[in-house]
């Protein structure tokens, strides 16, 4: 069938999708509330939905409806649901100890961004300009770093899963970003390796609360050297 | 002269003999008794047959080459014997038989605990780790290429250091161990820099490619690949200060592998160092033999020094090892000094010097070992404080070990002196070589260092034997000792015969290693004339003939004696107590080593430095004093102040890292995430 | 039959393995499902690897899967570990389970016996590959398959450490993913169509953008270097291997570090050729040598046995990329060379190590002490796998060594230094070892080792002996001598890893 | 002729030597205001010595019996090396320099041998100062024979007999090869031949042991390696008179016999001088004034090179 929506319009919903979970993720790696990012991580899903949403309107393509349909239905849904639930369980606190001061911490995250940029430029701006979505592939690596940060500074491991699922947001921004998407058995294989991943660490999560309630990871001290 | 002219494949004979008797000794281990000896004896057969071998391949003159196979990327493993290989075969194999046949009876009646071989399994891992030894030293002078070199090489350090750590049950042996293998690893990189820099310029690790390509090596090349060859082959042979682990690993292994550790196993070193300097690198410029002369000269006099302050019998066997590889790298050092000058003839003499002195040293170097190790069989002691009188007790082994003593010490006519009076005769060719004064007085200070090393040597060994074998036992384990068994005795008798003899004929051994030195000096080099009849004023030369002045001193010996009978007539002998001031004399009252080293001790304190404690211990009032213990020991300077540093700083370094893996995952989050960055940043 | 079918075999006999023990009763039955299993696998690889030396490449199931003389030697040395991995897991595991040490008795039994066959497909998958993308995705699986192997033992150290391998490679998998998506961009704007088929990527006609390229590198080398271990990547490795089941620890550091070289080592090809050989090829050296320098101060300091060898996997991975990095025909075949020994030598320690734990009832280096007298015959084994690891003749990792730092001297002035500087690490590393060695193999024995005298000794079984006995037959053989068809098979990878260089190796 | 050399030279060492020993004894006496028991008195002492039994220690083994043959053979035979009358050593082209000073120290290894054999703690004690001392001066020996040796290229004591080198090296060496001598034949200041104190003694400690006829031997043979020195410092030196090595014509020896004579003579007197003039050096002073030695040795080597001839 035809596209009802044109390329062009796509690629502006998708750059704005883009820096609108670039503003997401680096509020992420600062708030305070575990409860907070949670909801945080389910607005990524709902930009990556919308992202793919427009790119799926434009291909008119069965698979990237399903992208759309994995977009909303587990990162936006599923996964925050899932982490709430886990949360709810945890006998701890809401409240999130970074273990370095916002007043660091956000300068530093904020660095993320021109570092990516400037990365990347050359393929986005100028003469070869590959991209439709100039800001997708930055935005894209902004949230790479930006998850990686946040798992750094974050002592909880619910956290560090919220940092990685923000890291597979860029990721799967740039896939949405790459237009005329990618093979499907990557897509597929990818999806799949990420659910199971997320189930194993879950797996793990349940049996590391059996002596760590409060799943904090500075008390996971191995055996040093 | 023509030998046998074996065929090539025959020169891989010993090697094969050797692993025959490994093989033998891991049959034995659960065997029943009987079968103790047999891998002993396979060995001799086999240094028998690396002898004859060696011999002939010297007589008939011409190198033999085997293919092997090709290994990996074009590392080629084959064999070949050409001259110098030959002798080094020679040097290897003649003190294996008698260590071979020594060990024999040694290990049947070893005492010292771990050495105790009463129990088959030790005793077939000495004699399996003994063939090893001797399989890989007779590979490494047969490769034909840097690659089975270093296979040889290392084989040869890990087998010696399986038997320097025996059963490893005292501490002592196992940092001996430890030391010596880890030393002689980082300087086996040394040597493999060298070799691969070569390599890598020949485009091939075959030696004779190698050396083929040898003439268009750069300059910089060149004293790169020496100045690693030093450092590689310097540790292993012991120069000061990359000694360290000698002393401590040679006394600590069976003596007749510590026989085979100090009069063969060093030798390899030099072996590595003439084919790069003559071969594959050479000739190079003239700090080469000035490097190695200063070098050879620090060796000597340090090591007979240390040698001199040892109570234990066997380091100070040890440290004089390190004295007399420094007087061949002496030797060395002149010969390089004028082949990089463009004088073969007179290279050639040098070579001869040392190669001479080399093999002089296999000879009665091992002797004295040997002998070290009967007489701890016998006492069960090392220390020299505690032996004495042994003379009586065990009368053939004291002959054996003064006839060594008396080589060593470079008396005549036994071999140690033809050696001494070579490197003598090669110092005033130096110095002869270009009239400036420099060169001259390096010629003259090497001659004087020589001399005090050989003063020193007198002193060391007149002290070993003295104090060992001579007036009463000052312990009851020296006093009920008994002579050792008859296979230990063969070895050591075939050695002190190989002394004799090397001593009285050394020209014919002069003639045998003549095409060593040919094939080295790429020049007919006809062997030094040390015996020169009718003399022409115009050239008179330094001259000695071994068998004429052995026979002058058994003449001139006996005149005094028959003057004396002829004018005075017979006259008696009695036997009384010598007269020590009216004292009943007791073993106390004799000299110690101590006390017999320490006037030379206080002459050198400068550089020996030596740690002294008294210990006077009364009672109650310091006024009564029930004894005083007087102690004095040597920590070599370098150790306290290069290789302690080392260790510290190896240690330091390592604290310094550890926390990195503290355990937390953030921060190793942390480490991925900056790397991450860095190279971001790096790679734009 | 196809070769296809040997191939699609060699991925789904394991699988069918694994969920056969799954099902299995009893855990017995399922050690034999686990033999059978194993010999099919060994017998398939050895099938496959055999195609390929025979004639060349081929591909099947409609160009999905891919495999050429790279993925052989891949095959090749996960075959070997494989099988010996799980001939070991049976003395292992029952010992376990006689000490009550396995969680749910022969459930986890069965579990563990999946596990591995799991893991082991997973390899394969990766390495048979054609689209890079899917190779992610193998790589990506072998970390989520390992993962629960890892903390199989359910102490609280296996999970937290399970928990560290799981996070940092995922994270460090998730860059390379980012790597994977650069990569298609990068094509893309190369020539026009973006695929992700090493195929065609390869071929004559894979152009790619090289800036974009470049960036995708840095990704790929940083994430997919966390798993191959270098450092400062490493970091996980310490835990996963100490307290990782031995055979499974063997597994991780023998094979699955090479087979995430195996990715790096794709894309650097595919970098190589859009920017030319120094940009991958320096990373590769510069992450080398600063692994080995970091491996050094743990191995001295080591006071965990299975630690020591996790380090010196690390040391050895730096060796590799060195090699890889130096490149020419030279350092390439040198590389593979060493991977191959280090598979072999780095399975023989892991599965000794596992053996001594069994039998000291620890891994605490001061613990083991006078091994020669207590267990002659394992105390041998250790001292020989030690020499052999620390490079050492006769066996093979000297002589790959000695090919690394030789091709190193043929190359420019920096790859001197940098061999030289190796060689004399890898001389205080060797100190290092020989230290540990000395005291275990020699040292007097402490505190009562009789304790555990009554285990079945994992090298006696038969199941043990046929894991050690292959293990002992490469590391030895390969120190000798290297048959023909291996050295031309490596010379054909380092044609296939560096197209530039396409002559076979010099002299 | 020539073959003839070598007895003649051995008689002439061994009957000399003690003569020598008795004018350096008389004229201490008379730089001493003494009268002295006369030049003959060693020929008589040595005599006595020689008829008499002897009497050895019951710890002492062979060792100690053959010590002083090989003593004397070592110590002879290198007096044997040296010109004396004829510029010609006896035996060229069968020893030189080098093994002179080899001989010396094979003497050295069998007396030092018997010191530590007789049990008593003189002998060790003897020794071992003899061992320090003669290891301190060995290296000036060899120093004085390459500052010869090295311009004429040659350790032919033949060659070295009288040859010309700069006069400065010549004058050097002679200090060194004084001091030498001084050390080894045992004189003040660096021991004193006619004491037993234990606390000065080296020489005499190693034969406090010996008693008549080998004790006499051991006297001849210390008289004989005195004379060795006294001629090795003429030959070099003072090569006045020695009969060419060409023409060995009676005439020719007989100018050199007389020579011979004199010059000896004249160096004992020297000697006896210096004896008397100085007092003897604490024992580990001595050290330096040897360590002196050596240091004039290498200058007397640069000299050779350094200086015109």
């Amino acid at each position: 069938m035809e596209e009802i929506i044109s390329f062009e319009t796509a690629s502006k919903a998708i750059d704005l999708a883009a820096l609108g979970l670039l503003a997401l993720a680096l509020f992420g790696s600062i708030v305070r509330r575990l409860d907070t990012a949670i909801l945080l991580l389910a607005l990524q899903g709902v930009m990556l939905g919308i992202a793919s949403g427009a790119a799926a309107l434009a291909e008119m393509q069965w698979r990237s409806w399903a992208a759309f349909i994995v977009a909303i239905g587990v990162k936006a849904i599923v996964i925050p649901l899932a982490l709430y639930f886990v949360l709810s369980r945890l006998s701890i606190t809401h409240d999130l100890e970074t273990t370095i001061s916002t007043k660091v911490a956000f300068p530093i995250a904020a660095l993320m961004i021109p570092l990516s940029y400037s990365a990347i430029r050359p393929f986005t701006e100028g003469e070869v300009r590959a991209f439709d979505a100039p800001n997708a592939l930055p935005a894209a690596m902004a949230l790479l770093l930006l998850g990686l940060f946040t798992m750094v500074i974050r002592k909880n491991a619910l956290t560090q899963v919220i940092g990685l699922v923000t890291m597979e947001n860029g990721i799967y921004l740039a896939a949405v970003a790459a237009t005329r998407g990618l093979p499907f058995t990557v897509e597929f294989g990818v999806a799949v390796d990420v659910l199971t991943g997320v189930g194993v660490m879950g797996l793990l999560m349940h049996e590391i609360r059996r002596h760590n309630p409060a799943l904090n990871m500075d008390r996971m001290k191995g055996s040093i050297g | 002269m023509s030998g046998l002219s074996l065929p090539a494949w025959t020169m891989l004979l010993p090697i094969f003999g050797y692993l025959a008797a490994v093989v033998a000794a891991i049959l034995s281990v659960n065997g029943k008794n009987a079968l103790r000896p047999v891998s002993s004896l396979i060995t001799t057969a086999s240094a028998l047959i690396g002898v004859v071998v060696a011999v002939s391949a010297l007589l008939d003159n011409e190198t033999q080459t085997l293919r092997g196979w090709e290994l990996f990327n074009g590392i080629q493993i084959g064999f070949r014997l050409d001259s110098l290989a030959a002798f080094f075969l020679l040097v290897i194999s003649f003190p294996a038989i008698a260590a071979a046949i020594y060990g024999i009876g040694y290990l049947d009646s070893a005492h010292e605990p771990g050495h105790a071989a009463a129990q088959l399994p030790q005793r077939a891992g000495i004699d399996g780790a003994a063939g090893a030894f001797l399989a890989s030293m007779s590979l490494l002078v047969l490769a034909d290429g840097i690659f089975g070199f270093l296979i040889a090489w290392e084989a040869m350090s890990l087998t010696s250091f399986f038997l320097v750590i025996g059963d490893g049950a005292n501490t002592a042996r196992r940092s001996a161990a430890y030391t010596y293998v880890v030393m002689t690893h980082i300087a086996t990189g040394f040597i493999l820099f060298a070799f691969l820099g070569l390599a890598q310029h020949a485009g091939s690790f075959n030696f004779t490619q190698i050396a083929g390509a040898a003439g268009s090596l750069g300059a910089w090349q060149r004293d790169a690949t020496f100045f690693c060859a030093l450092l590689g082959f310097g540790t292993k042979a012991g120069l000061i200060p990359l000694h360290i682990w000698l002393p401590k690993a040679h006394p600590a292994a069976p003596s007749h592998i510590s026989a085979l550790m100090s009069g063969v196993m060093v030798k390899t070193a030099i072996y590595g160092l003439i084919r790069i300097i003559f071969e594959l690198a050479g000739p190079g410029p003239r700090w080469w033999g000035t490097v190695l002369i200063l070098a050879g000269i620090v060796s000597a006099v340090m090591g007979i020094l240390y040698s001199l302050m040892e109570r234990d019998l066997k380091r100070g066997l040890a440290y004089s090892t390190v004295e007399h590889l420094g007087i061949i790298t002496l030797g060395l050092g002149i010969a390089t000094l004028l082949f990089n000058d463009d004088r073969p003839e007179l290279a050639a003499f040098a070579l001869f010097a040392v190669l001479i002195h080399l093999l002089n040293h296999a000879a009665f170097k091992s002797l004295l070992f040997l002998g070290a190790g009967a007489v701890q069989t016998a006492t069960g002691t090392r220390d020299l404080e505690r032996l004495g009188g042994l003379i009586k007790r065990m009368p053939r082994t004291a002959i054996f070990v003064l006839i060594g003593a008396a080589s060593i010490s470079a008396l005549p006519p036994l071999n140690g002196f033809a050696g001494e009076w070579l490197l003598f005769q090669s110092l005033l060719k130096l110095g002869g070589s270009d009239d400036t004064a420099p060169i001259a007085t390096l010629a003259g200070i090497g001659a004087a260092a020589l001399a005090l090393t050989g003063a020193l040597a007198v002193a060391c060994f007149i002290r070993l034997f003295g104090i060992g074998f001579l007036a009463q036992p000052r312990t009851d384990e020296a006093a009920d000792a008994h002579e050792v068994s008859k296979s230990m005795q063969f070895g050591m008798g075939l050695l002190a015969t190989c002394c004799l003899f090397f001593g009285i004929g050394v020209t014919f051994l002069l003639r045998l290693i003549e095409p060593v030195v040919a094939q080295l000096s790429a020049d007919s080099a006809p062997p030094p004339v040390l015996f020169a009849r009718g003399v022409s004023t115009d050239s008179l030369q330094g001259s000695y003939a071994p068998l004429f002045v052995a026979l002058g001193l058994v003449v001139v010996g006996i005149l005094p004696w028959a003057i004396a009978r002829g004018l005075f007539g017979k006259v008696g002998r009695r036997i009384a107590p010598p007269w020590v001031c009216g004292f009943r004399i007791e073993t106390g009252m004799q000299y110690t080593a101590t006390a017999f080293s320490k006037p030379l001790r206080l002459m050198f304190q400068f550089v020996i430095r030596p740690d002294r404690t008294v210990v006077i211990d009364h009672p109650d009032s310091p006024y009564f004093v029930t004894g005083v213990h007087y102690d004095e020991t040597v920590r070599p300077i370098y150790e306290r102040y290069i290789y302690d540093n080392l260790v510290r700083g190896l240690f330091g370094f390592s604290r310094l890292i550890r926390p990195m893996q503290g355990g937390s995952i953030r921060a190793y989050l942390g480490y991925v995430l900056v790397t991450l960055i860095l190279v971001i940043v790096l790679a734009r | 039959m196809s070769d296809a079918f040997w191939l699609i075999g060699l991925i789904l006999a394991p699988v069918f393995t694994g969920l056969a023990c799954l099902i299995a009763r009893g855990a017995r039955a399922c050690e034999r499902i686990n033999v059978m299993g194993a010999l099919v696998t060994l017998g398939l690889s050895v099938a496959v690897v055999a195609r390929i030396i025979k004639d060349g490449a081929f591909d099947s199931v409609r160009g999905l899967l891919y495999v050429d003389a790279f993925s052989g030697l891949m095959i090749a040395s996960i075959g070997l570990v494989g099988f010996a991995g799980s001939m070991i897991s049976i003395p292992f595991i029952r010992t376990e389970n006689d000490r009550g040490a396995v969680p749910q008795r022969d459930r986890g039994v069965r579990l563990y016996y999946a596990g591995i066959h799991a893991f082991i497909a997973t390899m394969y998958f990766t390495v048979s590959v054609d689209n890079l993308g899917l190779l992610w995705v193998g790589i990506e699986a072998t970390t989520v398959a390992s993962a629960l192997l890892v903390g199989f033992s359910r102490k609280r150290a296996a999970l937290d450490a399970a928990w560290k391998y799981l996070i940092l490679c995922t994270v460090g998998i998730t860059c390379a993913l980012f790597g994977v998506l650069l990569t298609y961009f990068a094509a893309r704007i190369g020539s026009g169509n973006g695929s992700l088929d090493w195929s065609s990527l390869a071929g004559p006609t894979g152009t790619l953008d090289p800036d974009l390229m470049r960036l995708a590198f840095v990704f790929i080398l940083v994430g997919l270097g966390t798993k191959a271990g270098f450092a400062p990547l490493h970091t996980w490795m310490a835990d996963a291997y100490g307290q990782a089941p031995s055979p499974v620890a063997g597994m991780l550091s023998g094979v699955l570090s090479s087979v995430a070289l195996y990715g790096i080592l794709r894309f650097h090809t595919l970098t190589t050729m859009a920017t030319g050989t120094q940009f991958s090829g320096n990373l590769l050296l510069g992450f080398g040598l600063f692994s080995v320098l970091i491996a050094l101060p743990f191995i001295v300091l080591a006071r965990d046995l299975k630690r020591l060898f996790a380090f010196s996997s690390v040391e050895h991975m730096g060796l590799m990329a060195i090699a890889f990095g130096i490149g020419g025909p030279l350092g390439v075949t040198a590389g593979l060379f060493h991977l191959a020994n280090h598979a072999a030598t780095k399975a023989f320690l892991f599965f000794v190590a596992g053996s001594i734990r069994q039998r000291y009832g620890t891994r605490r280096i001061a613990a083991i002490r006078g091994m020669l007298r207590v267990e002659p015959v394992l105390g041998w084994m250790l001292v020989a796998g030690v020499l052999a690891i620390t490079g050492t003749p006769p066996f093979g990792i000297f002589v790959s060594e000695f090919s690394i730092v030789s091709a190193g001297f043929h190359g420019d002035r920096w790859e001197i230094a940098a061999s030289i500087v190796i060689v004399l690490l890898i001389g205080v590393i060797f100190a290092g070892f020989m230290r540990h060695l000395i005291g275990m193999s020699y040292g007097i024995a402490g505190n009562n080792p009789d304790r555990f005298a009554g285990i079945t000794p994992a090298w006696k079984s038969r199941a043990g002996i046929a894991a050690f006995v292959p293990l002992l037959i490469v590391m030895v053989w390969f120190g000798v001598h290297v048959p023909e068809p291996i050295r031309d098979l490596f010379n054909e990878i380092a044609a296939i890893i560096e197209p530039a260089s396409r002559e076979v190796a010099a002299r | 002729m020539d073959t003839l050399l070598v007895p003649v030279q051995i008689l002439l060492m061994l009957f000399f030597a003690p003569l020598v020993q008795g004018v350096i004894k008389t004229s201490k006496a008379r730089w001493q205001m003494r009268h002295g028991p006369g030049v003959l008195q060693p020929y008589r002492d040595i005599a006595k010595l020689l008829s008499r039994e002897s009497v050895q220690s019951d710890k002492a083994s062979w060792i100690f019996t053959l010590a002083p043959v090989v003593y004397a053979a070592a110590l002879m035979s290198a007096a044997v090396l040296i010109p004396t009358i004829s510029e010609r050593s006896a035996v060229t082209g069968i020893a030189d320099a080098i093994l002179f000073v080899a001989l010396l120290a094979l003497g050295r290894f069998a007396l030092a041998l018997a010191g530590l054999d007789t049990a008593s703690n003189f002998g060790g004690m003897g020794s071992s100062r003899e061992v320090t001392f003669s290891a301190l001066i060995e290296p000036a020996i060899m120093l004085v024979i390459f500052a010869i040796a090295l311009p004429i290229g040659s350790t032919n004591l033949t060659a070295m007999a009288g040859a010309d080198i700069a006069a400065v090296a010549k004058i050097l060496a002679f200090g060194a090869l004084l001091i030498a001598t001084i050390t080894e034949t045992g004189r003040v200041p660096i021991d004193n031949p006619d004491t037993h104190l234990e606390l000065t003694m080296i020489h005499e400690g190693m034969i406090l042991e010996y008693s008549g006829r080998p004790l006499g031997i051991l006297h001849w043979a210390t008289q004989v390696k005195q004379l060795a020195f006294l001629s090795l410092l003429a030959a070099i030196f003072i090569p006045w008179g020695m009969a060419d090595a060409g023409d060995h014509s009676i005439s020719a020896l007989g100018v050199g016999l007389g020579a011979f004579t004199i010059k000896v003579v004249v160096l004992g007197l020297l000697l006896g001088v210096i004896e008397t003039s100085v007092a003897k050096l604490r024992i580990f002073k001595a050290p330096d004034l040897i360590g002196f030695a050596s240091v004039l040795g290498v200058l007397a080597v640069l000299a050779s090179y350094v200086v015109e001839r």
